[in-house]
């Protein structure tokens, strides 16, 4: 039998669980004052989610998607992307978003149940959240297809889970971004889980990057708890497809450290061991301990950045606190650029019966 | 007997079937240790084992690929879908070939299958989260669809989908999975999918509903009953196909037809029930129909839905104006 | 001016919105070098270039969701699924997002995008060829649906909907793709997508059809005017949201109406107009309104097929129903 | 950056072009009878094709999908699968079909607009043609997954073409296979076009055995002109199967000879070079070749098989044109066990509206 195609996947790491540099860094990387930035916006990320949580907890706030050990996979990706790019996010890379100007109450609002939280102040032209799974990745090679075809040197991300590429839409995507060699990275955001379901349950595969071969092009893995690895991946992606060379496909390695969702508990499929050990690789840890190493970084500094944070993240639950719910008219009013005529009566009828929670018996 | 909610009728009727019928499995996103997101499934697994009760990967186009395929070849596959919103992708399998196997194949191969899903709002979910579909199911030959409204036609109902030769689409009302409890005993009694079930008698408004709505329409006819107006209440529990003797014995009777439900009004299951009740009652009709419905819009996420989804109010005004002259 | 069928007048359109708008691009399977299946893209490729006119690969769920991806980025993207059978893949892509980008984003984002796919039966295809699922669409708050009848309708229409900021699913009648031809100037002069169109004047019955059917029953209303009953034919043309005005006032002075699809019956597309003018119009009603539609099976491979769909003789009939008593 | 996985694709031939064997015969192979055995269906096969053709030409028959150039692939499936296994087959497998007992006449009322057909005299628990594209891919697995859960040592075959492999069920279904380490072999059968587009067009893949390596499971290339190749790699897939070792994809090269079906004229898009190179190729002449050069083959026997299967061919096409129309109750008889009473009406409105062909105006 002869071999007609050989393939590899290779696995990037920068920063290590201890916080030492394993090999000589990036040259974004180089600046501690990048570095601090991007510390900073995790931080924010980490001290917002925490407090969404609560406020999920005491009713302030419907069903809520944690971040919680995502930040380096999330705020990488923003350092890396321009402006001009497009980002098709799933429902939890608040600080990638965070980075392109999504504001913290807006994420609020949109998991306080309000629409308005998806009109949001991140670039226009940027994909809101994206509930039904995968579904995002056909969106991000769309709109790549659309930056192809006007000849614009833009590129889109989409991010999906480790169980989300068990999902048809997520191949199909793939395989049209390497048949039309669509300027997109895809970034698949491994956290182990998807809901109760183990990676191992998901798939026989060793790796998710893999999958890239399944569209024709080259995956890598990378530590997704190292920011430095994964905005060196995304750099490196995002040069490729604006030079014109294809799609790339990033397996993110984290670890789901929340529940799910704050409608889930995962203390019943999963045993405690496991989290605490994912704990110590998490990747806010290191970050701090790589620059304090390099004498950037220490505790009055750490302090005075979560007070800073702290305060950020107040302003915005007040921001959101004070929102007043969206008009009945809303419901009509954007579901055609014109209301049409056989929904006027409908409306009409809704405006009439006003207000109803209480109608409901 | 201890009383059930709906959603515990639903986990014992699987418990029956699973129990008393080999070729039973129950499969689907997060089914197995975390015994389902609403915990339809809780026990389960620790109870039946992995091979009768196991997780998926999260591709919804599978779990009914896979429920046509095992189906086929003899089993009678339970296959669970999330939320009834992310049924889409599995719509080619269930319509393409579910609906159409035994046709297709002059009765040679037959899928006895069931597709569960939560359906439908009122529980402050996120978007997509509270879908009504149940009236493209409905258009589709070849399906069957229930939806229960307690916990007792939950499980009988259940149990019979399992049971039947043909492909069963089993909506659960998710904003009802706990809202009463009933003693059920477990005597895996069938409920029959043929007919719909008369939940209150009444002589003046006949009201045709199902899933959660029947509790609002319920309370509208009580209230309408203190204005001295009596409202036969019909839970249509089987949306396709649908049992007309009922209803048209009860609009017979009495002469006017308010039909409620949640999903959107163009072209819904009360769209069908109007024009079949008008083509066929229209001299016994004393008032134009009634449809109470979701809107043509999208479900508007939790700090609007409850303008969206029927509320008693709505219901009783669409009585009144049967009523009117 | 040269007379071309319904399918010429697709192509022209498209090729009319290719020519004046450069966010219009084509494409889909076979669409390409091969001018698609059934030939409405032939030539457009060689027109235009490959970047405007492109072959996909074999995925339909794929050839939506690129549609939403490219049209919220300013594109007007024209995706050809190849029979209407089989989009059911791409339901979610159109369901759940195309339909709601715009509620879902507050208007910041939307879907000028357009789906064509040939539609209905009668040709003696293969299985899944000959599907009618317009009802879909039209319960799915969003979307437009659109099914022209003639090429100067299949023209205009197709022109508004590229140019439409919603998506648009536009609905070819393959069986009549190449019945009649018919002047049409290519004077990209588009038609109204919130209109039905009266094909013929009458003062005794109402008929609303659409699509191929529409055909059977202009032949139909011929055959009665012969016995003195004077029909009154409406083409729907635009499927959802539907223009009841225009058909409330045609049974208002009819007092009859007969609604002709060849989708299966229950909830379809004519149970949504008859429910409606049953309430509405219930006060000129002077007979039940009657339903020819497809029966509630599987569309019968081609030995059957015509016994499915609604003959001439069964719209007969029923518009002599209306006329009994 | 360190390699954390390895993947290589192999290709087998066994019989090349010329009609050499190139290594040495798998056991099966070295039956002269065995072979002769598979050289009779594979002309049966192509000398029915011949004549459906015509059938459809002459407007005895609907559309037809030819099989023209396939019969290796279509054969060696066959020849390799046992009684008790499913194929889930898409629509143009009749090699595989007739060896495994469905009849010439079946496959003709299929085509003829007859649901009669694919009640067929195959194994009862193989599926039906499958027009809606991969969809089978998962109706295989799903029988794989009742064999295993079954504990039955019985295996699944799901044929898919080259441009099959874009379809989400295809992905969903080795990623299933994969994840469950299901008793199936996937065969795609890459005739280089689908329709009109062209496997460049398709994807983005060197080959489309590496599909597998997204299910995590190994996939293996075959020349799908050399029956011997195919049978080999379909026994080794199912042994693997039958063993609980998992799932298997082999990706059969071959070339549409024909058009896509009599519905579709392929001088549109292809040129008469490409055909003409690929008919050097095609199965049946490296296969006589081969039985010529062992002395077990001559003209007079190549004319004796013909004339045979011309013979059984023309006892189809007549039980076929006898066969009356089905009933116009059958429409309704089998969309359910019992009819509904819902569809009690509408049954007799039908029969009441009788034969109506003529209705039509
Ligand atoms: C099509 C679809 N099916 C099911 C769900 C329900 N659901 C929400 S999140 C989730 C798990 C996603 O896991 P993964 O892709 O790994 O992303 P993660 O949440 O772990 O970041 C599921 C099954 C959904 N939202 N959409
Ligand atoms: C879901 C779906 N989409 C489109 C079609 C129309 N169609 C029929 S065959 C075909 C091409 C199939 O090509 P391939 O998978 O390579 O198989 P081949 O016919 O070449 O053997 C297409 C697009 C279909 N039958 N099903
Ligand atoms: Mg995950
Ligand atoms: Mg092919």
């Amino acid at each position: 039998m002869k071999t007609v195609a050989k393939f590899e996947i290779g696995f990037e790491q920068f920063i290590d669980e201890s916080g030492k540099a394993v090999q000589k860094l990036p040259k974004f990387a180089e600046k501690p004052a990048e570095l601090i930035k991007m510390y900073r916006m995790m931080t924010l990320t980490r001290l917002f989610d925490t407090r969404a949580i609560a406020l999920q907890r005491t009713g302030k706030l419907g069903t809520y998607a944690s971040s919680l050990g995502h930040e380096a996979i999330h705020v990488g990706i923003g350092a890396a992307m321009k402006e001009e790019d497009a980002l098709a996010p799933m429902y939890r890379e608040y600080g990638a978003q965070f980075w392109r100007g999504v504001k913290l109450s807006e994420v609020l609002l949109y998991w306080g149940g309000d629409e308005r939280g998806s009109d949001f102040s991140g670039p226009a032209h940027d994909f809101a959240w994206c509930v039904p799974i995968a579904t995002q990745c056909l969106h991000g090679a769309g709109a790549a297809m659309a930056f192809k075809l006007r000849k614009e040197k833009r590129c889109a991300v989409a991010v999906v889970g480790d169980g989300g590429t068990s999902e048809g839409d997520f191949y199909e995507a793939i395989n049209a971004a390497g048949a039309f060699q669509l300027p997109i990275v895809f970034v698949v955001s491994n956290n182990q889980w998807a809901i109760s379901v183990p990676l191992k349950e998901q798939t026989a595969c060793e790796t998710l990057a893999q999958k890239a071969f399944a569209g024709g092009f080259q995956g890598v893995q990378v530590d997704g708890n190292d920011i430095v690895a994964v905005r060196d991946a995304m750099e490196k992606g995002l040069a490729k497809a604006r030079k014109g060379d294809g799609p790339t496909l990033i397996e993110a390695m984290t670890y789901r450290l929340s529940d799910h969702t704050t409608a889930d508990d995962a203390t019943r499929y999963r045993g405690k061991e496991e989290v605490d050990a994912a704990e110590k690789k998490e990747p806010l840890l290191r970050l701090r301990q790589y620059l304090m190493s390099l004498g950037e970084w220490d505790d009055a500094r750490e302090k005075a950045l979560i007070d800073e944070c702290k305060q950020q993240v107040a302003d915005a639950v007040k921001e959101y606190e004070n929102t007043p719910k969206p008009s009945l008219e809303s419901m009509f009013d954007y579901m055609y650029a014109e209301l049409p005529e056989a929904l006027e009566e409908q409306r009409a009828a809704a405006l009439a019966a006003g207000e109803t929670e209480s109608a409901h018996g | 007997m201890a009383k059930i909610t709906l959603i515990e009728a639903v986990t014992m009727a699987m418990a029956h079937e699973l129990e008393h019928d080999d070729s039973v499995v129950v499969f689907g996103e997060d089914v197995g240790p975390n015994g389902g997101v609403f915990r339809a499934t809780a026990g389960l697994q620790e109870r039946f084992g992995k091979e009768r009760v196991f997780d998926s990967p999260l591709a919804e186009s599978m779990i009914a690929g896979l429920a046509v395929g095992m189906s086929a070849q003899g089993m009678k596959p339970v296959g669970e879908i999330q939320f009834s919103g992310f049924a889409y992708p599995a719509f080619d399998q269930l319509i393409s070939h579910a609906a159409r196997m035994r046709h297709r194949t002059r009765g040679r191969l037959h899928c006895p299958m069931v597709i569960r899903a939560p359906s439908g709002g009122g529980i402050h979910a996120p978007e997509h989260h509270s879908e009504s579909m149940e009236a493209i199911y409905a258009h589709t030959p070849g399906l069957r669809v229930v939806m229960p409204s307690s916990p007792a036609r939950a499980y009988g109902l259940l149990l019979a989908s399992i049971r039947d030769p043909d492909p069963v689409v089993f909506l659960e009302p998710k904003r009802i999975y706990r809202l009463v409890k009933q003693e059920v005993p477990d005597n895996g009694e069938a409920l029959p999918l043929d007919t719909c079930f008369v939940l209150r008698e009444g002589d003046d408004v006949t009201m045709v509903t199902w899933g959660a709505m029947v509790h609002e329409t319920l309370k509208a006819a009580e209230a309408m009953a203190k204005e001295g107006v009596s409202c036969e209440v019909i839970d249509l529990a089987t949306i396709s196909p649908i049992d007309y003797e009922t209803i048209l014995e009860s609009v017979e009777k009495t002469g006017r037809l308010v039909v409620v439900h949640e999903a959107p009004r163009s072209c819904g299951v009360g769209a069908e029930i109007a024009a079949e009740v008008a083509e066929k009652a229209v001299y016994s009709l004393l008032a134009p129909i009634q449809r109470v419905t979701g809107y043509d819009t999208v479900m508007p996420l939790f700090r609007r839905e409850m303008d969206y989804l029927p509320s008693t109010a709505r219901v009783v005004a669409a009585v009144k104006k049967t009523l009117e002259d």
